[in-house]
């Protein structure tokens, strides 16, 4: 598939994958306010999903819209980097993935607002102003529940631990990232990567939390379709309806 | 009624808001704790009917509607804690009490949600009663618990029509989604009917809610409007109401229908209904899961404090 | 439907669903023989389920298999009993259920082996043997955990309590067994609940447990498509494949 | 070689079995049970990657075929864990060995299966290549692993055709089927290759074992002889080996083929792997939430022995 396709899809499939998975926490985090944070986070994800594969089934030409894009490809299609998909586990978990994520969001948003297309420009300025608020908030949480307790530290240095080996495929270029990259419609992932390490190294030492080395063997494969054993129950769950009653209208 | 007593059902009897640090009977700041309280829970514990359909929603824009939908609910539950709060009881105190089983939520959450049809039942059904319920409450003497109504019900009708769209686009879709569009109105019409409780006629506090304008009308006269005004409804939608009583009686200017089930009306209070008891393990478990998380947060924001104090000590 | 299909797929979701919660314990159980011993019990089920719901589908006589009718038809269209969809909870959750379905399945196989339908006679045949030893196997795991350590015997009179609101569905007639009972082809259910209550009698006695009284308020509607929020979940995960790839051959 | 060790080996090499009661050197019995050890894990872990699916299998029969192998891998940790208890180590002590990362399983099961054709090249290539190494293993000196080798071999091969069939049905299906089989195929061939182990020549274990009849061929030879059945096998299903070197050698008569990434084999050894975490995870899970049922189990049968024991004592 072409490039910007393949590019618009990892955009999209991200943010749809997370935003299913944060949506699993609704009514059943730990503290009101979190619940309401979880469904505000899951809503905008949500709403990056709708314009990145909106814009994808544009780009793409073959009538596919972003439902059919969220809903009608299976795992081996899914362009979603593997930190997105990963189990919820604790909240440290959901919140140190979310702030790991949100970092390297932020970022490559940031950079978008400049891109040569003016489509993703825009989408950037607009998913830019909620992804701030995702990485102040995040990095606040990481940060409250790293200098907290002694277990709420240990919680948050294992989340990082468990985590650590999906970060770099947030910063891996392959073909499709130098096309868009070449096009200028995108940074070069791995141009993201000083930024985010000065992000994530303040926050972790505020949060007097250990930022680990590098990791020995990145976890990768995720937008290029190899993903770990959870999509597949993601995706049966999430496309069941559009699956077993084709072509209704909801 | 003491001179006091008095006073304060003048005030009321006048149309003016009680607020918080104002002098109250007892009776009336317990009867308001448990009727917000329950309201409350009910706003919390009513997320997980519908949270159950969020990672299942058929499209992105539904599934961005049901979220806000939910994140709606906890913010009532928040805005009805605060009012309660403003009685004298904390937030934790209240969820304790949830947990135990010592307070109570709407019985209508112990229902299962069985397709995608439920989310516009509930919406339409479970939220257009609630509204029921709620705009008179709007005007009830507690000033907080009255702001608090005000708001909520701006949100809840805004929820009802979402649901209503949706009853509408499975009315009009396919045999099957007619068909789970029809099996939601059957399984959830007597329990919407149920939302506004016994015939006041067997209620005890009633008379002293009303007079305390807590409760501002009777639990028949609310469900007879639900009912007058969501025939049409479903008339409109090519639904058939679950009820062979159900007749328009000219006289009365209303429908005339069954009555709900009362007895598994009370045996869903007490504990047996399909799902009570998966309800209570949710959000018992989030609670208890979550104990390290709220900790941490408690503990770092004590840390800061004394970090804050100690830089003004060194500072002068 | 006509009854005789209606209760065609009751006895066949009801396999299909028990079949598939044991089937998740699959590597997952506490000792090697245990793991041996769900997969076969799953398997047994999935074999009974295939018998059922091809004679089902010959009876429909609308060119439906069993695979159709087990991959093809939305939570509304489950026969299964809710007892058959509960999550598995701990093992005590899980083998108190298997007890409790084994005591009524293997009454109700022993009767079917002289139903007038020769079709449901020779299942039954078939399938009670396996029945009689499931329930053997689940009998003896009572007894061994209800009379074990204080923890297991607190576990099991937990799942006991947990399960019983759903028993009783196993013994409520209605319009469907009316006509099969009357044409000769089944018992009534209520019929075979003396039955079952001396088995689960004499096996808690033996246990230790204490039978828990009449449910107050059973909860029933499994065979008239009313489930448990439970059923959607299995069913999105079971069906992934036949709903995404319609029509391909496996 | 102390006599006792030269008499030892001599009934190995005039091909006697060894027993479980005869005398053995301590590095034989060391090394056994090392080797058993990890074959008896390989089963029980390579439980999780196949039992992925069985909740998906796409029809009833299929889901049938699969369910039995799966119980037929207990079934082989069963027999290999009773030839390991014949040199005197327990199945708790091997499995908690397994569970502290003391003792290793068969790395292939460090990747994921993530499609139904994985159900198919686990079958094929996966068992095929445990297959390779097993066979020549019921010829092993040691009688118990050796009975235990002839039974699960029998079955194995079952399983490679049934993996084969899942393999034939995907890569003559829709296209969406023929790209999950070529797909399987890419991302299990050179896990499959590094099954037999790094080349032998870098093994210090090899040639003590080679001579006690614990390993029978080379890892290099076994390695050839699967890609040389394999090859044509994958040409026959119409898929492609991922291999730009892979061509037919006249001259060796069989086939050049590229190594595998060994870097990759020694970081997935090591724990880097896709799926080790989780597949550790979820035996030890498995086994600390079972302790509970275990212990019953136990007690019951201690209860039950002291009262036949008493039973006994009365009645005499």
């Amino acid at each position: 598939a072409p490039a910007f396709f393949e590019w618009l899809c990892r955009m999209g499939d991200s943010a749809l994958v997370l935003g299913h998975r944060v949506s699993e926490w609704c009514g059943h985090a730990p503290a009101l306010e979190e619940d309401i944070a979880m469904a505000n986070t899951a809503l905008d994800l949500i709403g990056h999903t709708q314009m990145w594969l909106g814009l994808a089934g544009e780009v793409e030409d073959k009538g596919r819209d972003a439902d059919a894009l969220a809903y009608l490809r299976d795992a081996l299609q899914f362009r979603n980097l593997l930190l997105c998909e990963l189990p919820n586990g604790d909240m440290g978990v959901t919140i140190m993935r979310q702030f790991l994520f949100d970092a390297r969001h932020y970022a490559l948003l940031m950079r978008l607002t400049g891109s040569v297309s003016p489509r993703v420009a825009e989408i950037a300025a607009k998913a830019v102003k909620e992804a701030s608020y995702h990485l102040e908030r995040s990095s606040d949480l990481v940060v409250r529940l790293g200098d907290g307790t002694d277990e709420s530290q240990r919680r948050m240095q294992a989340a990082l631990g468990q985590l650590w080996p999906y970060v770099d495929e947030m910063f891996v270029a392959d073909a499709v990232d130098e096309a868009v990259a070449k096009a200028g419609i995108a940074p070069d992932p791995s141009d993201l990567k000083a930024e985010w390490e000065e992000t994530v190294r303040s926050v972790l030492a505020e949060a007097m939390l250990d930022m680990p080395g590098p990791a020995g063997f990145a976890q990768t494969g995720g937008v290029i379709g190899r993903h770990t054993e959870h999509l597949g129950y993601i995706l049966a769950e999430m496309q069941f309806l559009q699956r077993a009653y084709p072509g209704a209208r909801w | 009624m003491t001179p006091e007593e008095q006073a304060f059902q003048d005030r009321v009897d006048r149309g003016e808001k009680i607020e918080p640090k104002e002098w109250m009977p007892e009776g009336y700041r317990k009867t308001l704790i448990r009727q917000i309280g329950q309201h409350a829970h009910s706003e919390i514990v009513g997320q997980l009917p519908e949270g159950n359909w969020i990672t299942r929603a058929p499209t992105l824009e539904r599934k961005a509607i049901l979220l806000a939908k939910v994140q709606d609910e906890a913010g009532h539950g928040l805005y009805l804690y605060s009012a309660a709060e403003t009685l004298g009881v904390s937030r934790d105190e209240l969820t304790e009490k949830l947990h135990s089983g010592a307070m109570k939520y709407s019985s209508i959450f112990n229902y299962p949600t069985l397709t995608w049809a439920d989310m516009g039942a509930v919406g339409w059904l479970v939220d257009g009663a609630a509204i029921m319920n709620q705009v008179p409450l709007q005007r009830t003497s507690y000033g907080p618990y009255s702001r608090a109504m005000i708001r909520i019900c701006k949100e809840e009708s805004f929820h009802q029509r979402q649901g209503y769209a949706i009853m509408m686009k499975m009315a009009e879709g396919t045999p099957a989604q007619k068909e789970m569009a029809q099996d939601a109105l059957n399984r959830f019409w007597y329990p919407s009917l149920m939302m506004f409780g016994p015939s006041d006629a067997e209620s005890v506090h009633s008379a002293q809610s009303i007079a305390w304008k807590i409760k501002i009308n009777t639990n028949d006269e609310l469900r007879q409007k639900f009912v007058d005004q969501t025939v049409p409804q479903a008339e409109y939608l090519g639904l058939s109401i679950p009820d062979d009583n159900l007749r328009w009686n000219e006289e009365k200017g209303g429908y005339d229908f069954s009555e709900p089930n009362w007895s598994e009306f009370f045996e869903v209070i007490k504990g047996n209904g399909p799902c009570n008891r998966e309800r209570m393990n949710a959000r018992v478990k989030a609670w208890d899961d979550g104990a390290w998380f709220r900790e941490g947060l408690y503990a770092h924001a004590e840390k800061a404090a004394h970090r804050r104090a100690a830089a003004t000590t060194a500072a002068e």
